[in-house]
């Protein structure tokens, strides 16, 4: 397993927001992690990346338990994160941002000039501070941020918020590119049917405890059971 | 922000002058009440030196003069037979330490007498306590003319020039080498404040006319706007009444800006460790002072080259007038309680009220003598300015003048009312 | 009317190159607030510290007492000079460091305990500087061709000042660039802006916070040699310095770069126009300032949030 | 007349307009309740309808009174209590100081330097009694710090119960519990509304649709829709969504 | 007073405290110190006290609390000349203006807190600082107020002298009796709940219906009159009133000297702390120089590893020999174990 | 109030250069269009295509480099900034908010003529299926509608649902591609527009079929 989580239960100072929270994810696999606004996704990611760690239960990543490691040592590990907030360093340049994001890990490393292929938009952004851009302008910085970091496996939380179809569906092709190059990919999202058809499983998440978990066609077919947990 | 930010409370390291007694810091087992073997009984002078705060450096410079006479006079066998023992302790420059160094030197060290000040302040805090007591205290060298005026006490004695003889000195010299037109500088509390009025009216008694009076808060370090000022006016003189590490700075300041011949400066007085260090220009303008290391007198050369052996290496390589008034006052003391065969406090006051001091014994021009309504000493007061032509690196000073007694009295110890003797509470520490 | 403005320009020089001397310590300040929001009260002993060893660097009884650094001494003053604008912030910096791994303990909790901790290291500091030094004033000497003042109309200007407005817009400068040029200072931008997605990128936020802290120490130590000769050497003078370096945050907002150096040239006129024409009350200049401006001003930052917030 | 009513509130912090026009009315002796996805401004307009800002414009009517602008401790005093989403208990005080210290009659005495509160023996009855009704019973002297997160919540509407309150305005009670704490906190809000008119602000809609007479939905600073949990629900895509499926 | 009532007044560590301090005169001297001070021990007792009303219970951290023990020195002096040379109305002339100058300061400062709470009560001092070290006709400037007597106690019929330190002594005790009561009694009262209540969290004690800025003006008041009382007495025992103590160095070092104590959790934090100041300043500091800087580094030190100071050590002391407080309850003290 | 159109975008120009010396044009946006009645808006286009410049420019939040924008009938620009949200408002998400630079002073500018917002333009509401919002938010915007105000709608149609709710509930469409904006009156016709089809991708194969 790349990754892989057990009852964990996390807390924000004394509010606890996870109870008990179990996912796994291979190499290569794309996870789609679903649910209702304060279910608990982005919690889960932020216990992955040791930014709120988990009280109780393990986080093991690439062979090795991260629950309490620091999160400079998460990331240099191989893990990468596509906030849904993105966190772009706005008073950076787009250029400066990515270079911030460099870092090499015993994964596939990736050029600057892979993401002008993925984002052909980026290319003519590189110069511009990151307080002009556009949301869905800096949503590809942020992509683009967390893969130049060389990544096992990517957090992606609500990447296709605010940006075109066509790019959303540029980022579900980078997803199913990643899936390709063994990278796994943990994909938190609001549009569920993009999600699952790039997804091999899906978890559904509601009051910081998984509900469902199961492969991800079962879901995109199954439309009862779909409609049940996502409303769609 | 000010200098009187200080700290340090503490008992520095209580040094026994006698070899190889151990210093009593605590516990019961020193405590020694019992005065009835008076005759063996060490004579314990409480030594009150400034070691940090505004006046670090001369507290240092004066304290090396005390000690100088004590062990001199130990060398000699001792006073009445007894030894001298001395306890010292900082007072940092502040009032609030001075008290409570003065309570403990009296009532946890039994102290036969208090020596040291520098500034009037902390004179006063330890001199009112020694009144309470009725100890003995020398004031070294606080020169604020209030100290023999309006704060004087009948156990404190003044050693000394006051602001006011230094500026008698100075003035009439200054008005008729420069001119009229006069600015004043002085540092903002007691000392400066009495010492330019003083000078002021010395100067208008003479003709001087004032352009501008500026007040240094304690502690200024940038004088800039100061100087600018100065350039401003274009005083013929201006009459500085600034101390300490202020002054030390300010001059540097004149000095680096060109300022420190024209106009014509009058410092009032430049004490030795205030100028010590920074090379002959420094000491530009006239000043007064009550000696030099370089007079032309008996018994000088001897007495430096006594403090050069004792002190081979100390920072400042001759004594200067602040090491002087130290010595001298001590010298003093030792000699009194010598004549008056104890320690009791009102004989002693009473040999001192009065007495007169020849000038070849104070390696002065003049003799002094100690006034006996006001307890300053009176004594030449020499005009000097920055040397051009220095004999070594030491000689900084050029002798203008050697002013009498007399000629240089100051107004303000008129002011001062002594307290009864019945007021004073009779202290002998056996 | 012409005569006044005319005595005032050297007031405003004045002013200029202690606003100047401000902004750059106040730099360094706010760069601590910002990257681990601690309100460094130990910046004015740092900047002391820094002005004492480049006393040490720069003459014989500035306390080096090793006789084989007579080599050095023999060097002529500029060279001596350039040293110690080196050496002497470089030692502050390890300071620096030593301070900011004590912090440690005091990240995340009430920012009082930071302010608590850095107020005894202020202490403890001033301390030291007490018993290797001594309580006495020192002088900075300086290399001749920075001393000394000029005429020019009919005021009188001084070299020094100039020098230091100077110097002082050249670190701004370079302060400036290092920031928003070099991929380091890209680094302490973005970890002030959001330390958390930097430690996600997998940057280790404790050498961060500890480079940070040097380098801020670095900035106080430097702004303390050049305050040096205008200002004095002493133990204390470290209160001095503090108080213009809050005040001047204060003002300028909390990451906002050219808000401290336009504050701070701000703070430096106040100093120079009370000391100018009423030079008794000077020195409460700033204290006024400081009440006026935490009445007025505390909410609404230019700046980020922070630990500055009330 | 309704109990509490809000007319027109405006309220914008620096550039940004967080409530625009917002108008509400809570019946007696009802429970409302405001939900909205986060950020929507659910916890500003809370925190303008009981007295922490100001709003710029508009009026909040209490029992007929204007109370628009009232500082949060003249609000509290005209029977108006409120419990926090950040669980603002004094920490150091054990739950009956906890609650002791919310009781009118205390406040009144509040300014007394000599009383002896420890030893008023009326005012820790009174505060025993409201710790029984909220089920920390025995746990009078344990400190709040050392309480479970259920009885910490519990705790916190006690302190809001403590002021004898007409109206009690609870914020996201249920952040942070588990599915049995939240069942038991139901149940601990349907005692207690016999006897006080009770607001809830909650994004946990099943919850909220269980309790609630009355619900507004805010979103971008505006109520966007408000009614009966019924009509609510009849909306398509509400019925459509997983809360339309579990309720 | 029925017997209960006595116990809410009076509790074991202050009748221990009591005895220590009441009988102090008579074995200082014994122990190698002296009477002066004692008698400095026993104001700054008093005047830590008062910081820890702000510090301690109210979590107001005043930085400049030096000001006010100044102000009422100069006050006492003042209202001695210039209004009447008697003790009684001295004492009174001290705490009233501290008491006014306090609650103007408090007025501009009560809706402030933490880090610029602090910041104002410094620029505050600072500002009464340069003020007393400028006014030189009223003040005596940076020389001080000289020559402040020792008024003595009248009693209507009779009057006793307080020349000496011992005697002074005895008075300083009593308001330090007077005081600990008080203020004792105030910690536990609605008063004193609702202080710390604030210190725990202001807004929801806002929330319960309290004027949380009135509270806080009241305590700040409350806690400049005590300095101020303490400020008089100083002024007794130094026989003038000098700036030094108003400045920024001396208002933290009590905020060290409190804090080292535990003023953070206990009552009697500050009297640990000032003895351990006082004593570490006479015999550290007849050895060392730098006596100063170990003082900084302890405080250093327990600011990283112990916040809660003596009063904590000596908690955990007990903790461990297993004297939970429960067992026994002589010291219902604002335990706030855990709490922080 | 009858003549005045609600929006009316007259001639806007607004240009983003970089480049101290040379300085070249890196972004142009031109509009010039006009709204008359109430209604529902729909507004599509790529990323940086200048969609939130658009918003900004009538919001007033961002100065015109040419023409200008009448709300009501009042120059949007003319009115004080923390007014202007009284004609037009702009719900952003929260990362998207930029400063701006006030040009001139508030007392030199005129106050607004209405009390509430006339213009309300959402940029990018977010359409979460599952907590069942969708709903209410697509009532308000008819509500608004209903009385008399004009609702702006960006959305990037990412899910068949999304073109779903576009197509039911706005009323006339303006696409926006690369600075240039067109119009359409109907959904059929914006899917004519060949950039329309090749921005929407896939979905648009899912839509027609």
């Amino acid at each position: 397993m790349m990754l892989q989580i057990d009852n964990i239960e996390t807390f924000y100072g004394e509010t606890q927001a996870l109870f008990g929270v179990s996912l796994e994810i291979a190499p290569g696999e794309v996870v789609s992690l679903l649910g209702p606004n304060g279910a608990g996704k982005t919690t889960t990611l932020r216990s992955i990346l040791g930014l709120t760690p988990a009280q109780n239960g393990r986080i093991n990543f690439d062979g090795k338990v991260i629950t309490r490691a620091q999160s400079h040592d998460i990331a240099r590990a191989g893990i990468g994160w596509v906030p849904d907030d993105r966190r772009i360093f706005p008073t950076l340049t787009v250029a400066r941002n990515l270079a911030i994001g460099r870092k090499k890990t015993r994964f596939r490393s990736w050029s600057v000039k892979e993401m002008f292929e993925i984002f052909t938009a980026l290319e003519h952004l590189m110069p511009r501070e990151c307080e002009n851009l556009s949301g869905g302008e800096m949503q590809m910085v942020s992509i683009s941020r967390a893969l130049l970091g060389s990544p096992g496996l990517v957090l992606m939380d609500e990447p296709s918020q605010g940006l075109a179809p066509k790019i959303v569906q540029d980022v579900m092709k980078t997803v199913t590119r990643l899936k390709s190059e063994g990278i796994a990919v943990l994909l938190v999202e609001q549009n569920a049917q993009s999600a699952l058809a790039v997804s091999d499983r899906a978890y559904v998440m509601d009051h910081g405890q998984v509900v469902h978990q199961g492969p991800a066609a079962e879901l995109l077919e199954d439309a009862p059971m779909r409609e049940r947990l996502l409303g769609v | 922000m000010s200098s009187k930010i200080t700290r340090r409370s503490m008992l520095r390291g209580t040094a026994l002058a006698t070899a190889g007694a151990g210093a009593a810091f605590f516990g019961p087992w020193k405590q020694n009440r019992v005065y009835a073997a008076a005759s063996d009984k060490p004579i314990k002078i409480g030594l009150t030196h400034d070691a940090s705060g505004q006046f670090a450096n001369s507290g240092q410079a004066e304290k090396r003069g005390t000690i100088m006479a004590i062990q001199e006079a130990n060398a000699k066998g001792g006073v009445l037979g007894r030894k001298v023992e001395y306890v010292w302790m900082d007072t940092e420059t502040t009032p609030q330490t001075g008290t409570r160094v003065a309570e403990r030197l009296i009532t946890r060290e039994n102290v036969h007498f208090m020596v040291g000040a520098i500034q009037s302040g902390t004179a006063n805090a330890i001199s009112q306590v020694a009144q309470k007591y009725g100890c003995v205290y020398f004031n070294t060298n606080s020169s604020s003319p209030t100290e023999s005026g309006k704060n004087c006490h009948r156990v404190k004695f003044v050693w000394d020039g006051s602001g006011e003889n230094f500026s008698r000195a100075a003035a009439k010299n200054a008005i008729d080498a420069f001119g009229k037109k006069w600015m004043f500088l002085y540092n903002d509390y007691v000392w400066g404040q009495n010492t330019n009025a003083a000078t002021k009216k010395v100067a208008a008694n003479y003709g001087a006319d004032a352009v501008d009076e500026v007040a240094i808060p304690v502690g200024t370090r940038d004088f800039s706007a100061i100087l600018l000022k100065i350039q401003q006016q274009k005083p013929d003189v201006v009459a500085a009444a600034v101390g300490g590490d202020d002054f030390k700075v300010m001059r540097k300041q004149v000095s680096d800006m060109g300022l420190d011949t024209s106009p014509a400066w009058l410092n009032n007085q430049q004490d030795w460790p205030d100028v010590y260090g920074l090379g002959a220009d420094a000491a530009f303008g006239v000043f007064g002072t009550t000696w030099y290391h370089l007079l032309d007198l008996p018994g000088v050369k001897d007495f430096v080259a006594r403090y050069q052996a004792r002190y081979p290496t100390t920072r400042i390589s001759v004594p200067g007038n602040v090491t002087y008034n130290g010595y001298v006052a001590m010298r003093e003391l030792l000699r009194v309680i010598e004549e008056t065969g104890g320690t009791d406090n009102t004989k002693i006051i009473k040999a001192l009220e009065g007495r007169k001091m020849s000038a070849d014994d104070r390696m002065q021009t003049h003799d002094a003598v100690i006034d006996p309504n006001s307890h300053h000493v009176q004594q030449t007061v020499y005009l000097a300015r920055g040397n051009k032509k220095p004999a070594d690196k030491t000689d900084y000073f050029e002798i203008l003048t050697a002013a009498d007694p007399e000629s240089v009295r100051a107004s303000a110890d008129a002011v001062c009312k002594l307290e009864s003797f019945a007021d004073t509470p009779s202290y002998d520490q056996g | 009317m012409v005569d006044f403005f005319l005595g005032l320009l050297p007031h405003l020089l004045n002013g200029v190159a202690l606003g100047l001397l401000f902004a750059l310590l106040s730099l360094g300040f706010m760069l601590i607030i910002g990257v681990m929001e601690v309100i460094n009260l130990a910046h004015g002993s740092l900047f002391a510290l820094g002005a004492y060893f480049a006393v040490m660097l720069m003459g014989q009884d500035g306390g080096l007492p090793f006789a084989f650094m007579q080599a050095y001494y023999d060097l002529p003053a500029i060279p001596r000079y350039i040293i110690a604008l080196i050496v002497a912030p470089a030692l502050v910096a390890v300071v620096g460091m030593g301070l900011e791994i004590c912090l440690r303990r005091t990240y995340g909790k009430d920012p009082l305990y930071g302010l608590l901790l850095t107020f005894g290291a202020a202490l403890v500091l001033e301390e030291i500087i007490r018993e290797i030094w001594g309580p006495a004033e020192y002088f900075l000497p300086l290399p001749k061709a920075i001393r000394g003042g000029f005429f020019f109309g009919d005021m009188i200007y001084s070299n020094y000042r100039i020098f230091a407005a100077v110097f002082a817009m050249a670190m701004i400068g370079l302060l400036w660039a290092f920031l928003n040029r070099t991929p380091y200072g890209a680094v302490i931008k973005a970890g002030a802006h959001d330390s958390e997605m930097v430690r996600v990128l997998g940057y280790n936020l404790s050498r961060l916070r500890l480079f940070v802290f040097a380098f801020g120490a670095a900035l106080a130590a430097i702004a303390g040699i050049v305050m040096a000769p205008i200002w004095g050497v002493r133990p204390h003078v470290g209160v001095d310095a503090v108080i213009p370096a809050f005040v001047v945050i204060v003002l300028g907002g909390v990451g906002s770069f050219w808000g401290a150096v336009s504050a701070g040239l701000l703070v430096g006129m106040v100093v120079a126009l009370t000391a100018a024409f009423l030079t008794e009350w000077s020195l409460l200049s700033m204290y006024l300032l400081l009440l006026v401006v935490v009445t007025f001003r505390s909410r609404g930052f230019a700046g980020k949030a922070s630990a500055l917030k009330a | 007349m309704a109990l509490f009513e809000a007319q027109h509130l405006h309220k914008r912090f620096a550039d940004q307009v967080v409530l625009e026009d917002i108008t509400l009315a809570f019946e007696e002796n009802q429970i409302s309740g405001i939900m909205g996805p986060n950020g929507a401004g659910k916890t500003t307009c809370f925190n303008v309808l009981t007295g922490r800002y100001k709003p710029d414009r508009g009026q909040v009517r209490f029992d007929g009174r204007d109370i628009t602008g009232l500082p949060p401790r003249k609000i509290a005093r005209h029977g108006i209590a409120r419990s926090f989403q950040m669980m603002n208990l004094f920490d150091e005080y054990t739950a009956l100081e906890n609650i002791v210290l919310a009781l009118p009659e205390v406040r009144a005495k509040g300014f007394s330097m000599t009383h002896d509160l420890a030893g008023d023996d009326g005012a820790q009855e009174r505060g025993a009694a409201v710790l029984a009704r909220i089920g920390l019973a025995g746990r009078e002297h344990t400190p709040a710090s050392d309480l479970s997160y259920g009885q910490r919540r519990a705790l916190e509407i006690g302190i809001a119960l403590a002021a004898e309150p007409r109206m009690l305005f609870l914020d996201e009670p249920t952040s942070g519990l588990g599915s049995d704490a939240t069942a038991t906190l139901a149940a601990l809000i349907q005692e207690i509304r016999k006897s006080v008119t009770i607001v809830i602000i909650e994004h946990d809609m099943k919850f909220l649709f269980d309790l609630a007479d009355r619900i507004a939905v805010i979103h971008w600073g505006q109520v966007i829709a408000q009614g009966t949990p019924d009509t609510l629900r009849d909306n398509e895509w509400v019925r459509a969504s997983n809360l339309g499926a579990l309720a | 007073m029925d017997p209960q009532g006595i116990k809410n007044w009076f509790t074991a560590p202050m009748l221990v405290s009591f005895l220590v301090f009441g009988t102090m005169p008579f074995w200082i001297e014994a122990i190698g110190l002296y009477q002066y001070l004692g008698l400095e021990v026993m104001i700054w007792v008093i005047f830590a006290l008062a910081v820890n009303l702000l510090l301690g219970y109210t979590g107001l951290p005043s930085f400049g609390h030096g000001a006010f023990l100044g102000i009422g020195a100069y006050a006492f002096g003042l209202t001695q000349f210039n209004v009447a040379a008697n003790l009684w109305i001295s004492l009174l002339g001290a705490v009233a203006v501290t008491a006014v100058l306090g609650g103007l300061v408090a007025a501009f400062i009560s809706h402030r807190r933490g880090i610029y709470f602090a910041l104002m009560t410094i620029a505050c001092a600072q500002i009464f600082f340069f003020i007393a070290s400028k006014w030189t006709d009223v003040t005596g400037g940076e020389d001080g107020l000289l020559n402040i007597a020792r008024l003595p106690i009248d009693l209507g019929l009779a009057e006793i002298s307080i020349k000496s330190n011992f005697n002074l002594y005895y008075l300083c005790f009593a308001a330090y009796v007077i005081i600990v009561a008080g203020m004792w009694r105030l910690v536990h009262s609605p008063f004193g709940k609702v202080i710390s209540a604030i210190k725990q969290n202001d807004s929801r004690v806002a929330f319960l219906g309290y004027n949380v800025w009135l509270y806080k003006w009241l305590i700040f008041t409350l806690s400049c009159a005590v300095s101020g009382l303490a400020g008089a007495l100083f002024a007794m025992a130094q026989e003038g009133a000098y700036i030094n103590i108003m400045s920024l160095q001396w208002s933290g070092i009590v905020i060290l000297i409190v804090l080292i104590g535990g003023g953070f959790i206990s009552f009697w934090g500050p009297v640990l702390g000032v003895i351990f100041y006082f004593l570490a300043r006479d015999i550290l500091g007849a050895y060392t120089e730098a006596w100063l800087l170990w003082f900084g580094l302890t405080f250093m030190v327990m600011v990283m590893f112990k916040p809660e100071g003596l009063a904590g050590i000596w908690q955990d002391g007990q903790a461990m020999f297993g004297r939970r407080k429960a067992a026994v309850e002589p010291c219902p003290e604002p335990n706030h174990a855990g709490g922080d | 109030m009858t003549d005045t159109p609600l929006l009316r975008v007259n001639q806007v120009r607004k240009t983003y250069s970089m480049g101290l010396l040379n300085k070249q044009v890196t972004f142009d946006l031109r509009a010039d269009f006009s709204i008359e009645k109430p209604g529902i808006v729909g507004v599509m286009g790529p990323n940086g295509s200048g969609k939130t410049t658009l918003f900004e420019l009538i919001t007033g939040s961002n100065n015109p480099t040419e023409g200008q924008v009448l709300v009501c009938g009042q120059d949007i620009h003319q009115v004080r900034s923390d007014q202007r949200d009284r004609l037009a408002i702009h719900y952003h998400q929260s990362y998207q908010v930029r400063h701006f630079r006030k040009r001139r002073p508030n007392f030199m500018l005129r106050p607004s003529s209405t009390d509430y917002p006339m213009v309300h333009l959402f940029d990018e509401p977010q359409f979460n299926t599952q907590d069942g919002y969708i709903g209410f938010m697509l009532d308000f915007f008819r509500r608004l509608r209903d009385e008399g105000r004009l609702v702006v709608l960006c959305v990037h149609p990412n899910e068949p649902f999304h073109l779903q709710i576009m197509r039911e509930i706005c009323e006339q469409y303006i696409f926006v591609q690369k600075g240039r904006l067109s119009q359409a009156p109907d959904f059929d016709t914006l899917l004519q527009n060949p950039d329309v089809t090749a921005y929407l991708g896939d979905l648009v194969g899912g839509q027609a079929a």
